[in-house]
């Protein structure tokens, strides 16, 4: 295996970061952290990017920061080639008014909008940047929510019923080659562009994102994609709350991966406040995840199929799902959200005819996959609208950060799963399902062959449910330790990250989820251009995202 | 009244209507107010077969989709349209600012137009035709064109992106697709010798046209089913109201009534589509009847006619739903790639291999004179 | 007796297969009842009503405002398990201009706000509003959020409240059912709707600062 | 685009399509799986765990087993829950805190259960009555102590696991099996502190399995 020829690694990545920034302060905390000044950030992120060896040329994630008297940003790094190391830059400004950072974003595509939601909640401004719109909110936004001295005030913004224009002009700061700082706006679309809005109110979205799409004929020009059509600031409501209060947010972010998003979420509380989850949790919980995969799998199939204009597919997939779905009716007593995982372990225990059911529903999704196939998979007007369609390569996918199946569909190793383990994961045997086509048709059968794998990892573990406590000893006050907390987990679309920095108190100080559908609908400008506009709409399916998962 | 030989058919109750008004009337009100009957019996009909052919629809899709469908109004749901006929009826019909008025309040009345000329042409019975033109194909073709202008024009007037683009993805579709349409029907004008209805029906008598053609005749017979359904913009042709894409299509802005009409005529056309290759295909309105047999063919006769008609039609109709609701929709440029580089070829050949069948005297009821022959 | 109106009570409004005593929230639709019955009405008129009205409730054309978690709910209702079919009600159209009840299935932000409002006025009348789950009837989970809508009646009038977070397929089935009862109470002619929830508080004009009347047509102004 | 491979494109698009139309074929005859809701009322069962309304178990006395100790009000995440407690003076002449109203809103809750496993008196329960549409916003306020009631006295056998309408009582008990993670909030300004002789103590390690809580109250 890759993973370990890369073991000494680390040492030399010290080595190199030493020699970029010299006075960087390292440190070995649950992941290897870095601080450094905002000047040398950038060349030391360029640096790990170009490293030969490893090149740190995956970010995770990029998380703006508020500590109280400075503003800054906290990169996670991570190696394509073997996603077990990591390297997490901290930088940060004390400049309140007008703070500016470089961008990374022509090092990492995904950074793009990143750096744009940063500046959205934060006030951050990235120096090179292309686009400095902000991204999840208007740009009339009274204030910047996420740093902790901002207004709430409702009448600062109020809900109001008057459209607005969209105005399709992007501000850019821009470094001269002396030195200076040049502030400018550039327009986004051409003056005789025939652009449609597709959404935010639109049947094939997945939810309420926002295409602008200029079309030449029914070719697409270009796609500017808008959000935030439904930004609850979860992230900020987070920390006001206690613990074990927001873990039911995880739920409502990507909510056809719900169940994984919480495991993620109380993994990252557990190992931070070292809490011990039994084992029969553990096996809950996994088997649960897979379920859950199962059950994303089979609606994205079914919202692809139905996006291509396949209604009974869609049908078909939805029926399938119910079964899947009736048995977390009877074990949480919840459909979709299902609050099961809770710290320490799982809310419910399995009921009476669990493993019966769980055991019956295997054999008859093995025989609905092949329904499936013979139906859809090798259907000739399908194929014409997958086969070479949406086109994303490995290097793409990594730049952008598109994990998940969609990842996978273009020749990246990205399961979480192998990579980091967690749960039960190291002792099942399943197989990663990669494919090097990079279209839509190896994203669908990237899917229906990863819910065979589910189904495979349900088997192994469903007879051997241990007996004992479902939840573990938990304090009646949670308290994490100082300090900043990572976890991943490999969700139906991709890696779901979970950064979590604790003050030592009952709640967070800030909390950041990675969306991986993020990361899906950033691509799409790039996988649709000179596309039709039938094939935007099966892109987008193909790539399925959830927009909740996006706006948090 | 009735024919004792065939108690169901409505041919003597329409003769005798007819002498009745031409004994009572002078000529010209007789034909006037026979106009006005028809008129309002082919609109009652036409009504009412759109009303029947969406809940069929719905039930069927349904089925395929292992749904029920609509079940609680009446048994089995069978009311439901009508249901919906009287909330289209009431509902408000929005007036849309900036839009060009003329052609937005015109186009549904072209697209139900066009659907109601071409249904009055069709013979559902034995008398049951309202006009029989001698060059009734080419008729049908000729005003079921139209209805692509209402659609050119509802996209266009509408002033919305969304219709304009499924307006013109309709045109393209259409205008392909009439071609493919028009030479199938033209490959068995030329197998029957006839453009008109009750000829074409009355040489079926002993051999459908289907077989009595065989191989180009089958051939003509899928192309046209195909066409026909690609003209009528339904899945899998459903591009210019692709749901997924472009919200409703070409009739996004139209509400009440003017969409009522939309919705109408969809159904219908794909109903006329059945029911010209009935005619065309299987024999119209007439009776299986094998030469010869004569006790078997008058039991045949005891069906009244327009049951055989409507029989065949829904076969048609069926097939239509199964393929509907079976398949992803096409992509435009799939959609032209199928016409111009699969049907039309295909076509050209095919109508050339029946000429060739026809002259050299290869057609069954040639081969076996005594079995299918006229 | 020609001035009476035709139904006197909640319990003569029927639906198939469940009993108006089962129903909850009785006393509402009864006093929506009492509140047209005042204003009375012509037997035949009414006899003609009720037949609209019969037509109206059941062919409520719905158009899925989705935003979350509600939406895919409303999706499982519409698949083969739960079949919103059978209630005449599958017939999504995504036009605003041809759906009857706009179903508002999930979180509305501040950012979403003008384009409900305008989606709403997109439809033709007579039009209903179901508020889907929590976070459409109060904000619910987010309810504390910078940039929620408390609930989507402070933005358009809601006819029916179905709770849950989200509410399984079945609860939707029942709010619809609730919604076709409300209409079948309604009288078409002399267009004697009932009035509805309505919080405009929130319905001020940011450049004027005077507040909006709820029923002006933004399209026409 | 040679002519076999013409030919051999047509022949396998039409066998895929017509394999995917055998599919649909076989659904169209196999049987239906819809349920039909309301027609099957009667027999439908819904989950026991399924959580639609909360509710507040009365026995026949009208008495329920909330002491007004706020726990729920506090852990919930959106404040959904409003206990608000009266003071009471009992026969001794002591005054203690009583249930005056417990406000629940249906139409903010986010069914995240951590009231019912964080009760340290197993007072309340989520019933899977999943029948809630109202028309008016304000029917879906719930106050869920029924008039008069009050709170069941230590003296009395409390009954293992609290009765709901719908939930069989094993079943209710597994369902809400121990569940730590929550906080029970111990802060000194909880009302549970006021030494009221018959609210249990809060739980610190959360182990609120019914059993426990009855050898605390004995």
């Amino acid at each position: 295996m890759t993973r370990f020829l890369y073991f000494n690694e680390m040492k030399d990545i010290k080595q190199i970061i030493q020699d970029i920034a010299s006075d960087a302060l390292i440190e070995e905390k649950q992941k290897l952290t870095v601080t450094v000044e905002p000047k040398q950030a950038r060349p030391l992120i360029e640096g790990l990017r170009n490293n030969k060896e490893l090149p740190f040329d995956y970010l995770i994630s990029l998380i703006g920061m508020d500590w109280g008297e400075k503003l800054g940003v906290i990169y996670q790094l991570s190696s394509s080639i073997d996603l077990t190391h990591e390297v997490v830059i901290i930088t940060a400004t004390t400049d309140r008014e007008n703070p500016l950072l470089y961008s990374v974003s022509d090092l990492y595509e995904t950074a793009h909008l990143n750096e744009r939601e940063v500046y959205a909640l934060f006030g951050i401004r990235f120096i090179n940047n292309p686009d400095m719109r902000r991204f999840l909110l208007d740009d009339d936004w009274k204030g910047f929510p996420f740093r902790k001295d901002y207004d709430e005030n409702p009448d600062l913004n109020p809900v109001n019923v008057i459209s607005k224009e969209i105005v399709d002009i992007a501000p850019q700061i821009i470094e001269t080659a002396d030195g200076n700082l040049v502030e400018r706006e550039v327009p986004i679309f051409g003056e005789n562009d025939y652009i449609i809005n597709i959404g935010p109110q639109h049947p094939s979205t997945h939810g309420v994102m926002h295409f602008r799409t200029s079309l030449d004929g029914e070719i697409v020009k270009k796609i500017d994609v808008h959000s935030g059509y439904i930004h609850r600031g979860i992230e900020k409501l987070c920390e006001s709350m206690t613990y074990p209060q927001i873990l039911h947010f995880t739920d409502r972010l990507d909510y056809l991966s719900a169940n994984i998003n919480r495991h993620g979420l109380c993994m990252c509380i557990e190992k931070a406040g070292e809490i011990e989850v039994p084992q029969r949790a553990e096996y809950i919980r996994t088997i649960m995840d897979e379920l859950q995969r199962v059950s994303s799998h089979l609606l994205a199939w079914a919202c692809q199929c139905n996006d291509l204009g396949a209604t009974t597919a869609f049908v078909y997939g939805m029926r399938e799902r119910e079964h899947v779905l009736d048995i977390f009716d009877k074990t949480c007593g919840g459909r979709l959200i299902i609050n099961q995982n809770v710290v320490g372990g799982v809310m419910f225990d399995i009921y009476k005819d669990f493993q019966k059911d769980v055991k019956a529903f295997i054999p008859y999704m093995r025989q609905r996959l092949v329904e499936y196939d013979e139906f859809f998979s090798h259907n000739a007007i399908a194929l014409g609208r997958m086969v070479n369609i949406g086109h994303l390569t490995k290097e793409q996918a990594i730049s952008y950060g598109v994990t998940g199946p969609a990842g996978r569909a273009s020749g990246w190793s990205c399961d979480v799963r192998k990579y980091k383990p967690y749960s039960l994961y190291d002792k099942v045997e399943f197989k990663e399902i990669i494919r090097t086509e990079g279209d839509s048709y190896a994203r669908y059968l990237n899917r229906l062959d990863e819910i065979e794998q589910s189904l495979r990892i349900i088997e192994q573990l469903i007879d051997n449910i241990p007996e004992g406590d479902i939840c573990g000893k938990v304090k009646a006050v949670l308290r994490l330790p100082e300090g900043q907390f990572f976890q991943s987990v490999e969700t139906g679309k991709g890696e779901f990250g979970v950064f979590i920095e604790s003050h030592g108190d009952k709640s967070p100080y800030r909390v950041k989820l990675r969306s991986p559908s993020l990361s899906a609908v950033s691509v799409m400008p790039l996988t649709a251009r000179g596309a039709l506009l039938s094939d935007l709409i099966g892109i987008a399916g193909s790539l399925d995202f959830v927009i909740p998962d996006i706006d948090r | 009244m009735l024919l004792y030989s065939q108690p169901l058919e409505l041919t003597k109750l329409v003769h005798s209507l007819d002498a009745f008004f031409r004994s009572s009337l002078s000529p010209f009100w007789a034909t006037l107010v026979e106009g006005i009957l028809i008129g309002i019996a082919i609109l009652a009909a036409y009504a009412l077969i759109a009303l029947a052919l969406i809940y069929i629809e719905r039930k069927i899709a349904a089925f395929f989709q292992s749904r029920l469908g609509p079940n609680r109004l009446g048994k089995y749901g069978v009311i439901q349209s009508i249901a919906d006929m009287i909330k289209i009826l009431i509902k408000e019909i929005i007036h849309v600012n900036k839009i060009d008025k003329l052609l937005y309040y015109l186009a549904p009345f072209f697209v139900i137009v066009a659907s109601v000329l071409s249904f009055g042409a069709i013979p559902f019975g034995q008398s049951l035709q309202a006009v029989d033109f001698n060059i009734g194909v080419f008729y049908v073709l000729a005003v079921s064109s139209i209805g692509v202008i209402g659609i050119l024009l509802a996209g266009w007037s509408s002033n919305n992106k969304y219709s304009m683009i499924g307006a013109m993805r309709s045109g393209a579709q259409f205008i392909s697709y009439e071609l493919s349409a028009g030479f199938s029907l033209m490959t068995i004008v030329v197998l029957s010798g006839t453009m008109q209805f009750s000829e074409l029906i009355e040489g079926q008598r002993y051999c459908w046209n289907l077989f009595n053609g065989h191989i180009p005749a089958f051939i003509a017979f899928v192309i046209f089913l195909i066409s026909g359904h690609a003209e009528t913009n339904r899945g899998p042709f459903d591009l210019p109201e692709a749901e997924s894409e472009l919200t409703a299509g070409y009739h996004t802005e139209y509400s009440g009534l003017r969409f009522g009409f939309f919705y109408l005529a969809e159904y219908l056309n794909m109903f006329i589509i059945a029911a010209i290759a009935t005619t065309v295909f299987l024999g119209g309105w007439m009776p299986i009847q094998i030469k010869g047999w004569d006790a078997f063919n008058q039991v045949m006769w005891y069906i009244p006619s327009w049951i055989w008609f409507f029989g065949k039609a829904f076969v048609l109709m069926f097939l239509s739903l199964w393929v509907r609701w079976s398949f992803p929709r096409l992509r435009i440029d799939l959609l032209l790639n199928l016409e111009w580089k699969y049907l039309l070829p295909i076509n050209l050949v095919n109508i050339l291999v029946m000429v060739i069948i026809v002259l050299s005297g290869l057609t069954l009821a040639d081969i076996f004179p005594a079995v299918f022959g006229k | 007796m020609e001035e009476r109106s035709i139904e006197m009570d909640v319990k003569d409004v029927k639906i198939k297969a469940l009993p108006a005593e089962d129903f909850k929230d009785n006393e509402t639709l009864q006093k929506y009842i009492d509140e047209l019955k005042e204003q009375g009405v012509n037997i035949i008129v009414g006899k003609l009503d009720q037949l609209i009205n019969w037509g109206r409730s059941n062919s409520l054309w719905p158009l899925a405002f989705a935003t979350s978690c509600c939406g895919v709910e409303f999706m499982a209702a519409a698949a083969a398990h739960y079949d919103l079919a059978r209630f005449g009600m599958e017939v999504t159209r995504n036009s605003p201009r041809q759906a009857d009840v706009m179903i508002v299935a999930g979180t509305i932000v501040n950012k979403m706000s003008p384009l409900l409002r305008r989606v709403y006025d997109q439809m033709a009348e007579p039009k209903y509003v179901v508020a889907m789950g929590s976070c459409a009837i109060s904000g619910g989970p987010f309810v504390h959020s910078y940039n929620v809508v408390k609930g989507v009646d402070k933005l358009v009038p809601v006819d029916v409240y179905i709770p849950g977070c989200p509410p399984r397929p079945e609860s939707l089935f029942y709010g619809l059912l609730q919604l076709q009862r409300k209409v079948k109470v309604e009288r078409f002619f002399g267009n004697k709707r009932i009035r509805r929830n309505y919080r405009p508080e929130t319905l001020i004009d940011p450049k004027t600062g005077i507040q909006i009347d709820p029923q002006i047509d933004f399209v026409k102004k | 685009m040679s002519f076999s491979k013409y030919i051999s494109g047509i022949y396998t698009g039409l066998k895929s399509l017509v394999g995917g139309m055998m599919v649909t074929w076989k659904q169209f005859w196999s049987k239906k799986v819809t349920m039909e809701y309301p027609e099957n009322r009667k027999t439908l069962v819904i989950s026991d765990r399924w959580r639609s309304e909360l509710i507040m178990p009365h026995d026949e006395n009208n008495e329920h087993a909330c002491t007004a100790c706020g726990i729920c009000m506090r852990n919930c995440p959106n404040g959904t829950i409003n206990v608000i407690s009266k003071k009471v003076v009992n026969e001794e002449g002591k005054s203690r805190v009583a249930l005056d109203k417990h406000l629940w809103d249906y139409g903010m809750c986010t069914f995240c259960n951590i009231c019912v496993i964080s009760c340290p008196s197993n007072a309340i329960i989520f019933n899977n009555d999943f029948e809630g549409a109202v028309f008016d916003r304000e029917k879906l306020h719930h106050q869920l102590n029924h008039p008069g009631s009050k709170l069941r006295e230590k003296k009395k056998t409390v009954p293992a696991a609290p009765k709901t309408p719908v939930a069989p009582a094993s079943e209710a008990t597994e369902a809400t099996r121990p569940t730590p993670s929550v906080v029970t909030a111990g802060t000194s300004t909880s009302p549970a502190d006021n030494k009221t002789d018959n609210a249990p103590k809060t739980n610190p390690s959360g182990n609120l399995s019914n059993e426990h809580t009855d050898k605390e109250n004995n």
